[in-house]
């Protein structure tokens, strides 16, 4: 595959990627780049050599998957580049060639399509308070614990209207607005990307022996929690 | 200390208020043709020992520079010593003797550090 | 520090934000963390300053996290969008007041590329009516629900009960002021104030009586980074830019942090939790850490609004030492009652963080 | 009638109207300011030597003199009008109207202003200067050298490409003497500042001139300057009024953080919003940098797309001393032949 017409096809790419000076002032902010071995104005160079195998490379690595997409580095670039819109353009083409799965920072896609992909068609909302288990989310604190245990009475009394008709905050999303979500997924190929990460995942899983069952799914698990803490020189 | 599965990361950010200088000062001083690096990199790509390993005497000048010393000793065990880059260098920087250089500071700061460790 | 380059910078980045007549979309983590900030963002709007606002139940999340976390193809978020730009027509309006920063980011970005390629406008045009039967038109006017209030300071001054001014001292509070990256980092003319010194939370900061705290991380991100916070595996980033920023805003004693972001202001406070739990420290000289608001909650706190209809409670770092500094009158006992006046338990307390 | 009218009393200006005297001509210098010698009035010292800048400007106040030229000051060029006869008349904000043969237009350049960089923090942040502001407070120099916020500098950097090489300040070309500026300001701070730390950090030096390279290697082995392969992206400040510098130090490939008690912003040259004018109100053709298109990049580098009209000097693009003075004497020539082949 010609990985560099398939990146000219994105139109993000067209838009933020020309010529690069080097200067490294996108690297300087970027918050990726302060805890990762990662460097911003790296990827843009290897872009820029349109060597296919390098580019295939990037593909199969953690390195693409490392920026927050803070878009920082748009705001500086003396070029008008943008390295976080070439990065969505690669991890698009590293999950359609199933490239992504082979790094550790790639197979999370999985856990991301499982947890707020399907939360999107499921409750209309990316996060949702039944999400935010504070078993999963220890971080959170002992008072999201404490919401989370007096949910009902906690959401009504902050003036919400958690997961019941009418408008308001966390409301229930009435049935045909989820239908609608779910054909405008039908209909640009939402689905079928999901589809794709579904799929690559498990087939990755089996290569790794773990089942990806909705009871027992050690797959999942595994691709949210697992950090080989390789990620840094 | 709770653990929540992840911790917090080392900032991989050179932050020149913390730099260890003791090593590139004791170069500099005694082979003062090194304060002309260009960075230009004519020494590691006729570095003999860099076509063979992953020895990048450009890379490793500019980490003693930065104070990074935790490889220098085992990189510098790659050099070969063969003064190809001397004759390469745009600015007649004398590199095997800065290598050497290096190597001897490593080894006196090793050993200071030593000395210290015990007492 | 010169204020007058800053108000240089400011003049030209004044952009147009819509005085009346808007298209409520709501934000997936506001609704989620802040249900009371959103309530108040309405109150204010409809009851302070009689504007017309329409809370629509039948939008969606614009799916901007999974777009930002590669899950949702770019073609996908922009219909999704343009649903939204249809609801808004069929409801009459033109005006649409984005509580996301996030989705106000993707909003401005999409409506920039179909400028750029009207062929994509034409292609979601219909993708949309293909799977809805819906058309919609361009809004006139986007602005960010932080916008609006920006634009009405002034008048919520003259309504303010409080100012942002330490009551026993008579001195300004301090403010650390926090703006979502995707606020004016990818579109600098489109925030108020630009990308580097956005005006948007200072206008409202210096207008209600506060100092604002200018840190040397200021610009830097919450660390939120969508996949790095999302994925337990990768939390050690976001947590570490987080502890950056406070750790760069310590020295400056902040009374407290407000941000426009809902993700940056949730994240601000719990990740305070976490690093006093994970590895003992807190940024304030007492150990309880920097209160966090939103900025619906300082506005309605300047208002003289209940802290806890405000949802003040649900904060982990306390936030009644900043109540007593402005002087707020406010009832203890009332904080974890509910709607009906009933006691809930009361939540456990951190083991090093000081509630 | 004048022979040639000279727009500009700056050093391209004086040297072409001392050159076409002495070929014979009668000439005219219209000046807005209130004195000869341009932005060289500003500057302390000059690269590569470090020479006194007031040493340029008395050799032409003294050349000036011996000719007695004649100079308008604090007077602008409202328009020029090309006629039917190939004559030019010249409108000035004086009243009075010049007819004339020839036009040189020796209107030079005006600075980047640094305000436009908004994450450098000029104008808000106390410690950052410009490079000509820089040279103004060592020119008026006297006794101990202190930073704005009076504190005698530990750590001084200077950044390269301010307003050059940048698409988001409107400039995308290199301003070619911002480098070697920065080089002789770093080796001047070392000079009257021994114990400061004194960083470059730039994205490709151009040290293209004569003595530039042999300045730089001093800078680098005398004065210990370092050089960090990197442009700026951020500036803050911190609570003791230090600025934080985030710059990536790309031959290391990792970011890096610097705490400096003085910026220095290497702004780059522009073309002067009068020359812009000018050009528009006689048809002169521009380049992509807004600066005057030369007829000919090599072998015509005086002329313009309007016969008559010339250049001199920085109105064509960034130009050092040296390569002004060159370009004036051969505008001098230039006019010359024209006015040769008009009789």
């Amino acid at each position: 595959m010609d990985y560099v017409a398939e990146l000219e096809k994105d139109v993000r790419f067209q838009e933020a990627m020309h010529s690069c000076l080097n200067c490294g002032i996108c690297s300087a902010i970027c918050p990726a780049a302060e805890f990762y071995n990662y460097d911003p104005r790296m990827i843009v160079t290897t872009v820029h050599r349109r060597n296919n195998d390098e580019i295939e490379q990037l593909l199969r690595s953690n390195t693409i998957w490392y920026c927050g997409q803070c878009m920082s580095c748009k705001t500086r670039c003396p070029r008008g580049n943008a390295a976080g819109m070439v990065i969505q353009a690669l991890r698009l083409l590293s999950q359609k060639c199933g490239f992504f799965t082979e790094s550790e920072k790639g197979r999370q896609q999985y856990g991301l399509k499982k947890t707020i992909g399907e939360s999107i068609l499921k409750y209309g909302y990316c996060v949702h308070p039944i999400l935010v288990k504070p078993e999963l989310h220890p971080e959170q604190g002992v008072i999201w614990e404490w919401v989370i245990q007096n949910r009902d009475a906690v959401y009504d009394r902050l003036g919400a209207n958690l997961y019941k008709e009418g408008a308001g905050a966390m409301r229930k999303i009435h049935q045909k607005n989820l239908d609608e979500l779910d054909e405008i997924f039908k209909v640009t190929g939402g689905h079928d990307f999901y589809n794709v990460i579904e799929e690559e995942s498990k087939k990755k899983a089996q290569e790794m022996n773990m089942s990806t069952d909705e009871n027992n799914n050690e797959y999942l698990l595994h691709v949210l929690t697992y950090n080989s803490n390789e990620h840094q020189d | 200390m709770r653990n929540f599965g992840f911790s917090t990361t080392k900032s991989r950010t050179i932050d020149y208020e913390k730099i260890d200088n003791r090593l590139i000062r004791y170069v500099l001083e005694n082979e003062p043709t090194f304060n002309a690096c260009l960075s230009c990199g004519s020494c590691t790509a006729i570095c003999s020992a860099g076509n063979l390993t992953s020895f990048n005497i450009r890379r490793l000048s500019l980490q003693i520079r930065l104070g990074e010393l935790e490889h220098a000793h085992e990189e510098l065990d790659k050099c070969m010593l063969c003064g190809k880059c001397l004759l390469e260098c745009p600015r007649g920087i004398n590199t095997r003797n800065v290598i050497m250089l290096m190597k001897k500071g490593l080894y006196l700061i090793e050993s200071e550090s030593k000395e210290k460790n015990d007492r | 520090m010169n204020l007058e380059g800053k108000k240089q910078i400011w003049s030209s980045y004044q952009k147009e934000i819509a005085d009346d007549n808007y298209y409520y979309a709501r934000s997936c983590i506001r609704q989620n963390f802040f249900p009371a900030s959103e309530v108040a963002f309405l109150r204010i709007l409809r009851e302070e300053l009689g504007k017309n606002i329409f809370d629509d139940p039948n939008h969606t999340t614009c799916t901007g996290i999974g777009y930002h976390s590669d899950i949702v193809p770019f073609d996908t978020i922009q219909t999704v969008v343009a649903r939204h730009f249809a609801l808004m027509t069929e409801a009459g309006l033109e005006n649409i007041a984005i509580s996301c920063v996030t989705s106000f980011g993707m909003y401005t970005e999409i409506l920039d590329l179909w400028e750029h390629f009207p062929e994509q406008l034409e292609k979601i045009r219909e993708y949309l009516y293909k799977a809805t039967k819906r058309e919609f038109n361009i809004p006139k006017n986007i602005a960010h629900t932080s916008d609006i209030i920006y634009k009405f300071r002034n008048e919520i001054a003259q309504k303010a009960k409080y100012q942002l001014i330490n009551k026993e001292t008579g001195e300004p509070l301090r403010v650390v002021e926090h703006i979502g990256c995707h606020y004016a980092k990818m579109f600098p003319t489109k925030g108020v104030g630009g990308a580097e010194f956005p005006q948007v939370l200072s206008g409202m900061i210096e207008s209600w009586g506060g100092n604002v705290v200018d840190y040397p991380e200021r610009r830097h991100c919450c660390g939120f980074g969508f996949r790095n916070y999302l994925v337990q595996a990768n939390r050690g980033y976001s947590v570490s830019n987080t502890k950056k920023k406070l750790e760069s805003m310590k020295p400056f004693k902040p009374d407290f942090i407000v941000a426009n972001c809902p993700g940056c202001a949730m994240f601000m406070d719990k990740w305070q939790y976490t690093l006093a739990e994970m590895e003992g420290v807190t940024y304030d000289e007492d150990g309880y850490g920097i209160p966090v608001l939103t900025y619906e909650e300082m506005a309605g706190l300047v208002l003289g609004y209940n802290p806890w209809d405000l949802g003040l409670q649900t904060h982990q770092v306390q936030c009644e030492s900043l109540l007593n500094k402005i002087g707020i009158e406010y009832d203890p006992k009332a904080k974890y009652l509910d709607k009906n006046g009933n006691q809930l338990p009361i939540p456990e307390s951190p083991m090093n963080l000081k509630v | 009638m004048i022979d040639v009218l000279i727009i500009g009393g700056g050093i391209a200006g004086l040297e072409t109207a001392c050159s076409l005297q002495d070929l014979g001509y009668e000439t005219v210098i219209v000046e807005k300011e209130k004195t000869i010698g341009g932005h060289l009035n500003d500057w302390d010292t000059l690269f590569p030597t470090h020479r006194p800048a007031s040493e340029v400007l008395e050799h032409y106040t003294e050349e000036t003199r011996k000719r007695a030229l004649t100079i308008y000051l604090n007077t602008y060029v409202i328009s020029v009008k090309k006629q039917a006869d190939g004559l030019f008349e010249v409108q000035t904000s004086r009243d009075v109207v010049f007819h004339c043969k020839s036009v040189v237009l020796a209107s030079g350049y005006q600075l980047f202003n640094a305000e436009r960089k908004e994450e450098y923090g000029y104008k808000i942040y106390d410690n950052v200067l410009t490079s000509a502001d820089l040279e103004k407070r060592l020119k008026n120099l006297q006794g101990e050298f202190t930073t704005p916020t009076g504190v005698s500098p530990k750590r001084i950097a200077f950044i390269h490409c301010v307003g050059s090489r940048d698409e988001k300040s409107g400039n995308h070309y290199c301003s070619k003497l911002c480098c070697v500026t920065a080089v002789k300001q770093a080796i001047h701070m070392k000079q009257i500042c021994p114990q400061a730390d004194v960083f470059c950090c730039y994205m490709d030096l151009r040290m293209y001139g004569p003595g530039f390279e042999e300045m730089y290697r001093e800078a680098q082995e005398k004065y210990h300057v370092q050089f960090i392969r990197g442009r700026l992206s951020e500036v803050a400040e911190n609570a003791n009024g230090s600025l934080q510098l985030k710059v990536e130090d790309t031959l290391a490939a990792r970011p890096s953080r610097l705490q400096v008690d003085m910026l220095v912003l290497m702004v780059g040259m522009e073309t002067a919003k009068s020359t812009e004018l000018f050009a528009q109100s006689c048809g002169l053709e521009c380049a992509s940098n807004r600066f005057v298109k030369t007829k000919d990049h090599h072998i015509g580098s005086n002329q313009t797309n309007v016969d008559g009209i010339f250049t001199a000097g920085a109105s064509i693009g960034p130009l050092s001393v040296f390569d002004t003075v060159n370009h004036a004497k051969s505008a001098a020539f230039a006019v010359n032949d024209y006015l040769k082949a008009m009789k």
